[in-house]
Protein backbone atom coordinates (compact mmCIF):
# COMPACT_ATOMS: atom_id res chain seq x y z
CA UNK A 1 0.00 0.00 0.00
CA UNK A 2 0.92 3.37 -0.43
CA UNK A 3 1.62 6.20 2.46
CA UNK A 4 -1.87 7.55 1.38
CA UNK A 5 -3.06 4.25 1.81
CA UNK A 6 -1.85 3.34 5.03
CA UNK A 7 -2.99 6.87 6.33
CA UNK A 8 -6.85 5.78 5.39
CA UNK A 9 -6.61 2.31 7.13
CA UNK A 10 -4.52 3.84 9.93
CA UNK A 11 -7.64 6.54 10.79
CA UNK A 12 -10.50 4.65 9.52
CA UNK A 13 -9.08 1.65 12.27
CA UNK A 14 -8.34 4.49 14.66
CA UNK A 15 -11.82 5.99 14.63
CA UNK A 16 -13.88 3.78 13.82
CA UNK A 17 -16.12 5.19 12.13
CA UNK A 18 -17.13 6.06 8.07
CA UNK A 19 -14.79 9.11 7.22
CA UNK A 20 -16.01 11.87 4.26
CA UNK A 21 -13.49 12.47 1.30
CA UNK A 22 -12.93 15.91 2.26
CA UNK A 23 -12.33 14.62 5.49
CA UNK A 24 -9.55 12.51 4.82
CA UNK A 25 -8.49 14.60 2.30
CA UNK A 26 -8.22 17.41 5.05
CA UNK A 27 -6.58 14.90 7.47
CA UNK A 28 -3.92 13.99 5.33
CA UNK A 29 -2.84 16.94 3.84
CA UNK A 30 -3.56 16.04 -0.12
CA UNK A 31 -6.15 16.62 -2.67
CA UNK A 32 -9.44 15.37 -2.62
CA UNK A 33 -9.17 13.86 -6.23
CA UNK A 34 -6.35 11.70 -4.41
CA UNK A 35 -8.67 10.17 -1.93
CA UNK A 36 -10.36 7.89 -3.97
CA UNK A 37 -8.04 6.22 -5.88
CA UNK A 38 -6.30 5.52 -2.19
CA UNK A 39 -9.57 4.19 -1.46
CA UNK A 40 -9.53 1.98 -4.36
CA UNK A 41 -6.25 0.68 -2.99
CA UNK A 42 -7.47 -0.13 0.68
CA UNK A 43 -10.50 -2.19 -1.31
CA UNK A 44 -8.13 -3.96 -2.83
CA UNK A 45 -5.65 -4.65 -0.75
CA UNK A 46 -8.80 -6.02 2.34
CA UNK A 47 -10.01 -8.24 0.34
CA UNK A 48 -11.08 -11.59 1.08
CA UNK A 49 -9.28 -10.38 4.80
CA UNK A 50 -12.33 -10.97 7.50
CA UNK A 51 -12.34 -6.50 7.45
CA UNK A 52 -14.35 -5.07 4.29
CA UNK A 53 -14.10 -1.46 3.10
CA UNK A 54 -17.81 0.26 2.77
CA UNK A 55 -17.38 2.99 0.25
CA UNK A 56 -20.62 5.07 -0.46
CA UNK A 57 -21.16 8.77 -1.34
CA UNK A 58 -17.87 10.04 -0.89
CA UNK A 59 -17.70 8.30 2.38
CA UNK A 60 -15.44 4.91 3.72
CA UNK A 61 -15.43 3.20 6.36
CA UNK A 62 -14.65 -0.23 7.25
CA UNK A 63 -16.59 -2.95 9.00
CA UNK A 64 -16.39 -6.77 9.30
CA UNK A 65 -17.01 -9.07 5.99
CA UNK A 66 -20.39 -10.31 5.22
CA UNK A 67 -19.15 -13.46 5.54
CA UNK A 68 -18.31 -13.09 8.94
CA UNK A 69 -20.96 -11.04 10.43
CA UNK A 70 -22.37 -14.00 11.40
CA UNK A 71 -19.39 -15.87 13.32
CA UNK A 72 -19.10 -11.94 14.99
CA UNK A 73 -22.67 -11.95 15.65
CA UNK A 74 -22.22 -15.70 17.07
CA UNK A 75 -19.58 -14.65 19.23
CA UNK A 76 -21.00 -11.14 20.76
CA UNK A 77 -24.16 -12.80 21.80
CA UNK A 78 -22.26 -16.01 23.23
CA UNK A 79 -19.80 -13.49 25.29
CA UNK A 80 -22.99 -11.76 26.72
CA UNK A 81 -24.51 -14.59 27.48
CA UNK A 82 -21.42 -15.87 29.70
CA UNK A 83 -20.56 -15.48 33.17
CA UNK A 84 -18.62 -12.08 34.69
CA UNK A 85 -15.26 -13.00 34.33
CA UNK A 86 -13.57 -12.37 37.84
CA UNK A 87 -12.24 -9.05 36.67
CA UNK A 88 -16.03 -7.59 35.30
CA UNK A 89 -17.38 -8.68 38.67
CA UNK A 90 -14.55 -6.83 40.41
CA UNK A 91 -14.90 -4.14 38.00
CA UNK A 92 -18.72 -4.17 38.40
CA UNK A 93 -18.66 -4.33 42.39
CA UNK A 94 -16.35 -1.39 42.38
CA UNK A 95 -18.69 0.97 40.28
CA UNK A 96 -21.68 0.02 42.33
CA UNK A 97 -20.36 0.38 45.68
CA UNK A 98 -18.77 3.56 44.61
CA UNK A 99 -20.54 5.72 41.88
CA UNK A 100 -18.89 7.67 39.61
CA UNK A 101 -15.76 6.01 39.61
CA UNK A 102 -12.97 6.33 37.09
CA UNK A 103 -10.88 3.82 35.39
CA UNK A 104 -7.80 5.80 37.30
CA UNK A 105 -10.47 4.67 40.58
CA UNK A 106 -10.76 1.11 39.72
CA UNK A 107 -7.28 0.26 38.52
CA UNK A 108 -6.23 2.12 41.98
CA UNK A 109 -8.02 -0.51 43.71
CA UNK A 110 -8.17 -3.77 41.58
CA UNK A 111 -3.98 -2.77 40.83
CA UNK A 112 -4.63 -4.12 37.54
CA UNK A 113 -5.60 -2.43 34.03
CA UNK A 114 -9.04 -2.63 33.84
CA UNK A 115 -10.25 -0.63 30.31
CA UNK A 116 -11.28 -3.95 29.05
CA UNK A 117 -13.49 -5.39 32.12
CA UNK A 118 -15.02 -1.67 32.00
CA UNK A 119 -15.80 -1.86 28.28
CA UNK A 120 -17.39 -5.47 28.64
CA UNK A 121 -19.49 -4.14 31.68
CA UNK A 122 -20.52 -0.81 29.46
CA UNK A 123 -21.53 -3.31 26.62
CA UNK A 124 -23.55 -6.12 28.57
CA UNK A 125 -25.26 -2.18 29.87
CA UNK A 126 -24.20 -3.36 33.11
CA UNK A 127 -22.90 0.21 33.97
CA UNK A 128 -23.21 3.57 32.00
CA UNK A 129 -20.54 6.15 31.38
CA UNK A 130 -21.05 9.92 32.19
CA UNK A 131 -19.04 12.72 30.99
CA UNK A 132 -16.58 12.84 28.70
CA UNK A 133 -12.23 12.90 27.88
CA UNK A 134 -10.43 12.22 30.95
CA UNK A 135 -13.16 13.39 33.75
CA UNK A 136 -15.19 9.51 32.39
CA UNK A 137 -16.74 7.99 35.03
CA UNK A 138 -18.73 5.01 35.55
CA UNK A 139 -22.24 4.39 37.18
CA UNK A 140 -24.39 0.81 37.70
CA UNK A 141 -27.01 1.26 34.59
CA UNK A 142 -30.99 1.81 35.40
CA UNK A 143 -31.38 -2.16 34.29
CA UNK A 144 -28.73 -3.28 36.90
CA UNK A 145 -30.61 -1.83 39.70
CA UNK A 146 -33.78 -3.06 38.60
CA UNK A 147 -32.58 -6.39 37.95
CA UNK A 148 -30.98 -6.54 41.94
CA UNK A 149 -34.59 -5.25 43.02
CA UNK A 150 -33.02 -2.34 44.03
CA UNK A 151 -34.16 1.33 43.38
CA UNK A 152 -30.50 3.08 44.66
CA UNK A 153 -26.88 1.34 45.37
CA UNK A 154 -27.66 2.44 48.94
CA UNK A 155 -29.61 -0.34 49.25
CA UNK A 156 -26.75 -2.72 48.64
CA UNK A 157 -25.32 -4.86 51.87
CA UNK A 158 -23.23 -2.45 53.70
CA UNK A 159 -23.30 0.30 51.57
CA UNK A 160 -22.40 3.21 53.62
CA UNK A 161 -19.47 1.67 55.08
CA UNK A 162 -17.93 0.04 51.99
CA UNK A 163 -18.42 2.88 49.62
CA UNK A 164 -17.03 4.94 53.28
CA UNK A 165 -13.83 2.19 52.84
CA UNK A 166 -13.54 2.51 49.00
CA UNK A 167 -12.64 6.29 49.38
CA UNK A 168 -10.62 5.81 52.31
CA UNK A 169 -8.07 3.44 50.50
CA UNK A 170 -8.48 6.22 47.52
CA UNK A 171 -6.73 8.77 49.33
CA UNK A 172 -3.59 6.87 48.92
CA UNK A 173 -3.46 6.90 45.32
CA UNK A 174 -1.82 10.23 45.09
CA UNK A 175 0.54 9.06 47.89
CA UNK A 176 1.29 6.04 45.63
CA UNK B 1 4.41 20.72 50.57
CA UNK B 2 1.49 18.68 51.53
CA UNK B 3 1.88 15.33 53.34
CA UNK B 4 0.86 13.42 50.25
CA UNK B 5 3.73 15.02 48.05
CA UNK B 6 6.71 14.21 50.78
CA UNK B 7 5.20 11.01 50.62
CA UNK B 8 6.13 10.52 47.48
CA UNK B 9 9.14 12.34 46.71
CA UNK B 10 10.57 10.26 49.83
CA UNK B 11 9.45 7.21 48.09
CA UNK B 12 10.72 8.18 44.60
CA UNK B 13 14.05 9.28 45.74
CA UNK B 14 14.79 6.48 47.76
CA UNK B 15 17.60 4.66 46.80
CA UNK B 16 19.00 1.33 47.63
CA UNK B 17 22.20 -0.31 49.62
CA UNK B 18 23.05 -1.62 46.29
CA UNK B 19 22.65 2.05 44.03
CA UNK B 20 24.40 3.90 46.47
CA UNK B 21 27.14 1.31 46.70
CA UNK B 22 27.52 1.68 42.74
CA UNK B 23 27.35 5.46 42.69
CA UNK B 24 29.84 5.52 45.21
CA UNK B 25 32.29 2.82 42.82
CA UNK B 26 31.14 4.75 39.64
CA UNK B 27 32.39 8.08 41.23
CA UNK B 28 35.91 6.98 42.10
CA UNK B 29 36.63 5.72 38.99
CA UNK B 30 36.63 2.09 39.85
CA UNK B 31 35.75 -1.07 38.97
CA UNK B 32 33.67 -3.23 40.88
CA UNK B 33 36.19 -5.27 43.09
CA UNK B 34 37.26 -6.08 46.19
CA UNK B 35 39.90 -3.17 46.36
CA UNK B 36 36.87 -0.63 44.97
CA UNK B 37 34.58 -2.57 47.42
CA UNK B 38 36.83 -1.92 50.05
CA UNK B 39 38.10 1.45 49.90
CA UNK B 40 34.18 2.82 49.83
CA UNK B 41 33.36 0.82 53.36
CA UNK B 42 33.88 3.93 55.20
CA UNK B 43 32.00 6.02 52.89
CA UNK B 44 29.16 3.44 53.11
CA UNK B 45 28.67 3.48 56.85
CA UNK B 46 29.40 7.33 57.26
CA UNK B 47 26.54 7.32 54.43
CA UNK B 48 24.31 5.00 56.81
CA UNK B 49 24.54 6.93 59.42
CA UNK B 50 23.96 10.50 57.58
CA UNK B 51 20.95 9.26 55.40
CA UNK B 52 18.15 9.52 57.66
CA UNK B 53 16.36 6.26 57.71
CA UNK B 54 13.38 4.10 58.13
CA UNK B 55 14.58 1.22 60.34
CA UNK B 56 13.86 -1.58 57.44
CA UNK B 57 15.95 1.13 55.52
CA UNK B 58 18.59 0.69 57.90
CA UNK B 59 18.12 -2.95 57.92
CA UNK B 60 18.92 -3.29 54.62
CA UNK B 61 22.09 -1.16 54.70
CA UNK B 62 23.39 -2.82 57.50
CA UNK B 63 23.35 -6.46 55.45
CA UNK B 64 25.48 -4.98 52.38
CA UNK B 65 27.70 -2.92 55.26
CA UNK B 66 28.44 -6.60 57.12
CA UNK B 67 29.51 -8.14 53.86
CA UNK B 68 31.77 -4.73 52.78
CA UNK B 69 33.44 -5.09 56.28
CA UNK B 70 34.05 -8.48 55.43
CA UNK B 71 35.59 -7.95 52.12
CA UNK B 72 37.78 -5.28 53.61
CA UNK B 73 39.01 -7.81 56.42
CA UNK B 74 39.83 -9.78 53.43
CA UNK B 75 41.64 -7.03 51.98
CA UNK B 76 43.51 -6.51 55.68
CA UNK B 77 44.46 -9.44 56.27
CA UNK B 78 45.29 -11.80 52.63
CA UNK B 79 45.55 -14.83 54.73
CA UNK B 80 42.21 -14.86 56.36
CA UNK B 81 39.85 -17.99 55.23
CA UNK B 82 36.20 -17.13 54.90
CA UNK B 83 33.58 -19.95 54.76
CA UNK B 84 31.68 -20.58 52.12
CA UNK B 85 28.47 -18.62 53.31
CA UNK B 86 30.83 -15.55 53.67
CA UNK B 87 32.49 -16.15 50.21
CA UNK B 88 29.03 -16.72 48.53
CA UNK B 89 28.03 -13.50 50.21
CA UNK B 90 30.51 -11.62 48.51
CA UNK B 91 30.21 -12.56 45.16
CA UNK B 92 26.66 -12.37 45.93
CA UNK B 93 27.12 -8.34 46.24
CA UNK B 94 29.56 -8.34 43.14
CA UNK B 95 27.04 -10.05 40.93
CA UNK B 96 23.80 -7.77 42.20
CA UNK B 97 26.66 -4.80 41.83
CA UNK B 98 27.11 -5.93 38.44
CA UNK B 99 23.34 -6.62 37.12
CA UNK B 100 21.95 -3.29 38.83
CA UNK B 101 24.73 -1.09 36.72
CA UNK B 102 23.21 -2.95 33.90
CA UNK B 103 19.67 -2.59 34.38
CA UNK B 104 20.45 1.34 35.54
CA UNK B 105 22.00 2.23 31.92
CA UNK B 106 19.25 0.13 30.79
CA UNK B 107 16.43 2.12 32.03
CA UNK B 108 17.97 5.42 31.28
CA UNK B 109 17.38 4.18 27.60
CA UNK B 110 13.96 2.62 28.26
CA UNK B 111 12.85 5.96 30.04
CA UNK B 112 13.90 8.33 26.59
CA UNK B 113 12.14 5.65 24.47
CA UNK B 114 8.76 5.41 26.78
CA UNK B 115 5.91 6.86 25.38
CA UNK B 116 7.57 8.84 22.78
CA UNK B 117 6.34 6.89 19.63
CA UNK B 118 3.43 5.13 20.62
CA UNK B 119 1.33 2.17 18.53
CA UNK B 120 -1.96 3.28 19.03
CA UNK B 121 -5.20 1.35 19.56
CA UNK B 122 -8.14 1.41 17.13
CA UNK B 123 -11.06 1.95 18.95
CA UNK B 124 -13.93 -1.25 19.03
CA UNK B 125 -16.64 -0.92 16.39
CA UNK B 126 -19.53 0.27 17.56
CA UNK B 127 -22.21 -1.93 18.65
CA UNK B 128 -25.71 -1.43 20.30
CA UNK B 129 -25.76 -1.73 24.10
CA UNK B 130 -27.67 -5.26 24.96
CA UNK B 131 -28.26 -5.57 28.48
CA UNK B 132 -27.14 -8.71 29.59
CA UNK B 133 -26.77 -9.68 33.17
CA UNK B 134 -25.21 -12.41 34.55
CA UNK B 135 -27.77 -14.30 36.76
CA UNK B 136 -24.69 -15.22 39.00
CA UNK B 137 -24.35 -11.79 40.11
CA UNK B 138 -26.99 -10.43 42.43
CA UNK B 139 -27.20 -7.87 44.86
CA UNK B 140 -25.41 -9.65 47.70
CA UNK B 141 -22.44 -11.62 45.54
CA UNK B 142 -20.89 -8.02 45.19
CA UNK B 143 -19.90 -7.40 48.50
CA UNK B 144 -17.33 -10.39 49.20
CA UNK B 145 -15.65 -9.53 45.66
CA UNK B 146 -15.10 -6.41 46.73
CA UNK B 147 -13.54 -6.96 50.21
CA UNK B 148 -11.22 -9.37 49.08
CA UNK B 149 -10.14 -6.42 47.01
CA UNK B 150 -9.26 -4.58 49.79
CA UNK B 151 -6.70 -6.55 50.95
CA UNK B 152 -4.88 -6.28 47.75
CA UNK B 153 -4.31 -2.30 48.03
CA UNK B 154 -1.29 -1.25 49.74
CA UNK B 155 -1.57 0.40 52.69
CA UNK B 156 0.75 2.85 53.76
CA UNK B 157 0.89 3.32 57.83
CA UNK B 158 -2.19 5.68 59.31
CA UNK B 159 0.47 8.10 60.61
CA UNK B 160 2.80 7.67 57.03
CA UNK B 161 4.43 10.73 58.03
CA UNK B 162 5.95 9.21 61.17
CA UNK B 163 6.87 6.40 60.17
CA UNK B 164 8.78 7.90 56.88
CA UNK B 165 10.39 10.11 58.71
CA UNK B 166 11.48 8.82 61.87
CA UNK B 167 15.01 8.60 61.51
CA UNK B 168 17.30 6.73 63.15
CA UNK B 169 20.51 9.18 64.75
CA UNK B 170 23.71 8.30 64.25
CA UNK B 171 23.74 7.74 68.13
CA UNK B 172 20.96 4.72 67.71
CA UNK B 173 23.39 3.44 64.99
CA UNK B 174 26.06 3.28 66.44
CA UNK B 175 24.40 2.30 69.96
CA UNK B 176 23.01 -0.45 67.87
CA UNK B 177 26.32 -1.75 66.28
CA UNK B 178 27.83 -1.35 69.74
CA UNK B 179 25.36 -3.40 71.61
CA UNK B 180 26.16 -5.63 68.33
CA UNK B 181 29.76 -5.66 68.51
CA UNK B 182 29.54 -5.69 72.45
CA UNK B 183 27.32 -9.39 72.46
CA UNK B 184 29.64 -10.44 69.20
CA UNK B 185 32.61 -10.05 71.27
CA UNK B 186 31.11 -11.66 74.39
CA UNK B 187 30.32 -14.44 72.75
CA UNK B 188 33.19 -15.05 70.36
CA UNK B 189 35.67 -14.96 72.83
CA UNK B 190 33.89 -17.29 75.06
CA UNK B 191 34.05 -19.60 71.88
CA UNK B 192 37.76 -19.01 72.06
CA UNK B 193 38.16 -19.49 75.45
CA UNK B 194 36.05 -22.59 75.75
CA UNK B 195 37.37 -23.82 72.42
CA UNK B 196 34.44 -26.04 71.91
CA UNK B 197 35.39 -29.08 69.69
CA UNK B 198 32.45 -29.04 67.74
CA UNK B 199 32.13 -25.46 67.21
CA UNK B 200 32.69 -24.01 63.54
CA UNK B 201 35.95 -22.61 65.18
CA UNK B 202 36.68 -20.64 61.80
CA UNK B 203 33.17 -18.76 61.01
CA UNK B 204 34.14 -17.99 64.62
CA UNK B 205 37.47 -16.30 63.91
CA UNK B 206 36.00 -14.07 61.25
CA UNK B 207 33.24 -13.34 63.02
CA UNK B 208 35.35 -12.26 65.76
CA UNK B 209 38.04 -10.48 63.12
CA UNK B 210 35.27 -8.88 61.74
CA UNK B 211 33.64 -7.41 65.53
CA UNK B 212 36.87 -6.40 66.49
CA UNK B 213 37.52 -4.42 63.34
CA UNK B 214 34.00 -2.52 63.81
CA UNK B 215 34.86 -1.79 67.81
CA UNK B 216 38.19 -0.31 66.41
CA UNK B 217 35.78 1.98 63.97
CA UNK B 218 33.55 2.65 66.74
CA UNK B 219 36.44 3.58 69.10
CA UNK B 220 38.33 5.81 65.99
CA UNK B 221 35.19 7.88 66.19
CA UNK B 222 35.27 7.84 69.98
CA UNK B 223 32.05 6.43 70.34
CA UNK B 224 33.41 3.63 72.75
CA UNK B 225 36.81 3.39 74.66
CA UNK B 226 38.01 0.00 74.93
CA UNK B 227 40.22 -1.55 78.05
CA UNK B 228 41.79 -4.67 78.20
CA UNK B 229 42.13 -5.34 82.20
CA UNK B 230 45.53 -7.39 81.96
CA UNK B 231 47.13 -9.68 80.42
CA UNK B 232 46.81 -10.87 76.26
CA UNK B 233 43.97 -12.88 76.51
CA UNK B 234 41.50 -11.18 78.92
CA UNK B 235 38.07 -10.42 77.96
CA UNK B 236 38.17 -6.51 76.33
CA UNK B 237 35.71 -3.96 78.20
CA UNK B 238 33.96 -1.64 76.37
CA UNK B 239 31.99 1.52 77.70
CA UNK B 240 30.11 3.86 75.85
CA UNK B 241 31.43 7.47 76.02
CA UNK B 242 29.15 10.10 77.09
CA UNK B 243 28.61 13.33 74.66
CA UNK C 1 -5.81 -15.23 3.65
CA UNK C 2 -7.58 -18.56 5.21
CA UNK C 3 -10.70 -19.03 6.56
CA UNK C 4 -8.89 -19.35 10.27
CA UNK C 5 -7.21 -15.99 9.62
CA UNK C 6 -9.90 -14.00 8.50
CA UNK C 7 -11.77 -14.96 11.74
CA UNK C 8 -8.92 -13.86 13.61
CA UNK C 9 -8.49 -10.39 11.93
CA UNK C 10 -12.26 -9.68 12.02
CA UNK C 11 -12.26 -11.00 15.63
CA UNK C 12 -9.14 -8.28 16.50
CA UNK C 13 -11.30 -5.93 14.45
CA UNK C 14 -14.12 -6.03 15.80
CA UNK C 15 -13.55 -5.75 19.67
CA UNK C 16 -10.01 -3.78 19.47
CA UNK C 17 -8.47 -5.57 22.40
CA UNK C 18 -6.39 -8.11 22.51
CA UNK C 19 -6.81 -12.01 22.43
CA UNK C 20 -5.11 -14.55 23.88
CA UNK C 21 -4.58 -17.82 21.46
CA UNK C 22 -6.77 -20.01 24.01
CA UNK C 23 -9.62 -17.30 23.71
CA UNK C 24 -9.10 -17.14 19.73
CA UNK C 25 -9.32 -21.20 19.63
CA UNK C 26 -12.22 -21.20 21.56
CA UNK C 27 -13.96 -18.79 19.93
CA UNK C 28 -13.09 -20.16 16.46
CA UNK C 29 -13.80 -23.71 17.42
CA UNK C 30 -9.83 -24.94 16.76
CA UNK C 31 -7.31 -26.29 18.18
CA UNK C 32 -4.81 -23.72 20.08
CA UNK C 33 -2.33 -25.02 18.07
CA UNK C 34 -3.73 -23.81 14.64
CA UNK C 35 -3.85 -20.14 16.04
CA UNK C 36 0.16 -19.29 15.92
CA UNK C 37 0.28 -20.09 12.17
CA UNK C 38 -2.72 -17.94 11.37
CA UNK C 39 -1.80 -15.22 13.06
CA UNK C 40 1.23 -15.48 11.41
CA UNK C 41 -0.05 -14.96 8.02
CA UNK C 42 -2.21 -11.99 9.40
CA UNK C 43 1.53 -10.94 10.36
CA UNK C 44 2.10 -11.11 6.83
CA UNK C 45 -0.73 -10.29 4.98
CA UNK C 46 -1.26 -6.33 6.96
CA UNK C 47 2.78 -5.66 6.19
CA UNK C 48 3.16 -2.61 5.18
CA UNK C 49 -0.73 -1.37 5.39
CA UNK C 50 -0.40 0.84 8.45
CA UNK C 51 -1.82 -1.54 10.87
CA UNK C 52 0.39 -4.02 12.76
CA UNK C 53 -0.02 -7.23 14.38
CA UNK C 54 1.83 -7.50 18.22
CA UNK C 55 2.31 -10.78 19.44
CA UNK C 56 3.68 -11.32 23.14
CA UNK C 57 2.89 -13.85 25.40
CA UNK C 58 0.86 -16.02 23.06
CA UNK C 59 -1.54 -12.81 23.10
CA UNK C 60 -2.37 -11.55 19.79
CA UNK C 61 -3.63 -7.44 19.21
CA UNK C 62 -3.63 -4.99 16.56
CA UNK C 63 -2.14 -1.46 16.62
CA UNK C 64 -1.58 1.39 14.22
CA UNK C 65 2.32 1.34 12.24
CA UNK C 66 4.87 3.27 13.41
CA UNK C 67 5.35 5.43 10.76
CA UNK C 68 1.42 6.54 11.49
CA UNK C 69 2.06 7.01 15.49
CA UNK C 70 2.93 10.75 14.40
CA UNK C 71 0.33 11.41 12.49
CA UNK C 72 -2.21 9.98 15.19
CA UNK C 73 -0.50 11.93 17.83
CA UNK C 74 -1.63 14.95 15.70
CA UNK C 75 -4.80 13.95 14.79
CA UNK C 76 -6.21 13.99 18.60
CA UNK C 77 -6.08 17.09 20.07
CA UNK C 78 -5.31 15.44 23.90
CA UNK C 79 -1.46 14.93 24.57
CA UNK C 80 -0.22 11.74 25.73
CA UNK C 81 3.16 12.96 28.00
CA UNK C 82 3.70 9.80 29.49
CA UNK C 83 6.85 9.11 32.15
CA UNK C 84 8.37 6.26 33.88
CA UNK C 85 9.47 7.02 37.16
CA UNK C 86 13.26 5.73 38.08
CA UNK C 87 11.88 2.96 39.75
CA UNK C 88 9.28 1.66 37.23
CA UNK C 89 11.81 1.86 34.34
CA UNK C 90 14.19 -0.01 36.52
CA UNK C 91 11.82 -2.71 37.58
CA UNK C 92 10.15 -3.10 34.08
CA UNK C 93 13.86 -3.21 32.52
CA UNK C 94 14.21 -6.16 34.68
CA UNK C 95 11.04 -7.74 33.54
CA UNK C 96 11.70 -6.86 29.98
CA UNK C 97 15.27 -8.15 29.58
CA UNK C 98 15.02 -11.37 31.85
CA UNK C 99 11.86 -12.08 29.53
CA UNK C 100 9.86 -12.85 32.67
CA UNK C 101 10.94 -12.01 36.63
CA UNK C 102 9.54 -12.67 40.02
CA UNK C 103 9.09 -10.36 42.67
CA UNK C 104 12.26 -11.99 44.02
CA UNK C 105 14.36 -11.52 40.82
CA UNK C 106 13.63 -7.90 40.82
CA UNK C 107 14.55 -7.43 44.26
CA UNK C 108 17.63 -9.07 44.60
CA UNK C 109 19.14 -7.03 41.90
CA UNK C 110 17.08 -3.38 42.64
CA UNK C 111 17.70 -3.98 46.52
CA UNK C 112 14.83 -2.54 47.59
CA UNK C 113 11.13 -3.20 47.95
CA UNK C 114 9.89 -3.09 44.69
CA UNK C 115 5.96 -3.89 45.54
CA UNK C 116 5.00 -0.32 44.42
CA UNK C 117 6.77 -0.50 40.91
CA UNK C 118 5.51 -4.00 39.99
CA UNK C 119 2.28 -2.96 41.29
CA UNK C 120 2.33 0.60 39.30
CA UNK C 121 3.34 -1.22 36.05
CA UNK C 122 0.72 -3.79 35.77
CA UNK C 123 -1.61 -1.14 36.96
CA UNK C 124 -0.55 0.55 33.89
CA UNK C 125 -0.99 -2.32 31.52
CA UNK C 126 2.91 -2.75 30.90
CA UNK C 127 3.62 -5.85 32.72
CA UNK C 128 1.17 -8.66 33.24
CA UNK C 129 1.40 -11.40 36.59
CA UNK C 130 1.21 -15.11 35.46
CA UNK C 131 0.94 -17.74 37.47
CA UNK C 132 -0.18 -17.40 41.34
CA UNK C 133 0.99 -17.35 44.50
CA UNK C 134 4.49 -17.92 45.12
CA UNK C 135 4.98 -18.75 41.42
CA UNK C 136 3.86 -15.43 39.95
CA UNK C 137 6.23 -14.11 37.34
CA UNK C 138 5.62 -10.64 35.55
CA UNK C 139 6.16 -10.85 31.89
CA UNK C 140 6.18 -7.82 28.71
CA UNK C 141 2.36 -7.34 27.56
CA UNK C 142 1.09 -6.32 24.29
CA UNK C 143 0.81 -2.49 25.77
CA UNK C 144 4.41 -2.33 26.52
CA UNK C 145 5.01 -3.14 23.04
CA UNK C 146 2.81 -0.39 22.06
CA UNK C 147 4.47 2.51 24.39
CA UNK C 148 7.73 1.48 23.22
CA UNK C 149 6.62 1.61 19.37
CA UNK C 150 7.87 -1.51 19.06
CA UNK C 151 6.64 -4.89 17.58
CA UNK C 152 8.86 -7.31 19.98
CA UNK C 153 10.74 -7.10 22.61
CA UNK C 154 14.04 -8.18 20.66
CA UNK C 155 13.34 -4.33 19.33
CA UNK C 156 14.20 -2.64 22.76
CA UNK C 157 17.50 -0.91 23.13
CA UNK C 158 20.56 -3.11 22.86
CA UNK C 159 18.15 -6.38 23.83
CA UNK C 160 19.86 -9.36 22.91
CA UNK C 161 23.67 -8.65 24.22
CA UNK C 162 22.08 -7.20 27.48
CA UNK C 163 19.88 -9.79 28.23
CA UNK C 164 22.13 -12.53 27.59
CA UNK C 165 24.34 -10.83 30.13
CA UNK C 166 21.91 -10.65 32.85
CA UNK C 167 20.56 -14.04 32.24
CA UNK C 168 24.39 -15.30 32.56
CA UNK C 169 24.20 -13.28 35.86
CA UNK C 170 21.36 -14.83 37.25
CA UNK C 171 22.20 -18.19 36.17
CA UNK C 172 25.93 -17.99 38.24
CA UNK C 173 23.34 -17.26 41.32
CA UNK C 174 21.41 -20.95 40.55
CA UNK C 175 24.63 -22.90 40.70
CA UNK C 176 25.99 -21.95 43.62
Amino acid sequence: MNKLTCQIHAILFFTAEPQSFDALAKLCGVPVADIAPAVQELVQSLQNSGVVVLVQNNTVGLAIDESMSEFIAAMQKESFAKELSKAQGETLAIVAYMEGATKTDIEFIRGVNSVYSIRALVARGLIEAKGNGRSVSYVPSIDLLREFGITSTAELPEFAAQSAKIKQLLTQKDIQ
Amino acid sequence: MTTSEQFHIQHETFQGPIEVLLEMVEKRKFFVNDISLAAVTDDFILYIQQKGMTPDMVGQFLAVAATLILIKARSLLPNLELAPEEVESITDLERRLALFEIISHIQIDLSKQYGKKILFEGRPMSRPIVFSPDPHITKDTLLPILTSLFSNVPVVSKAPVARVYKTISITEVLATLEDRITKALKTSFNDIVVRDPDGDTKTQKVYTIVSFLGMLELVRRGMVSAEQESGVFTDIMLTKNHE
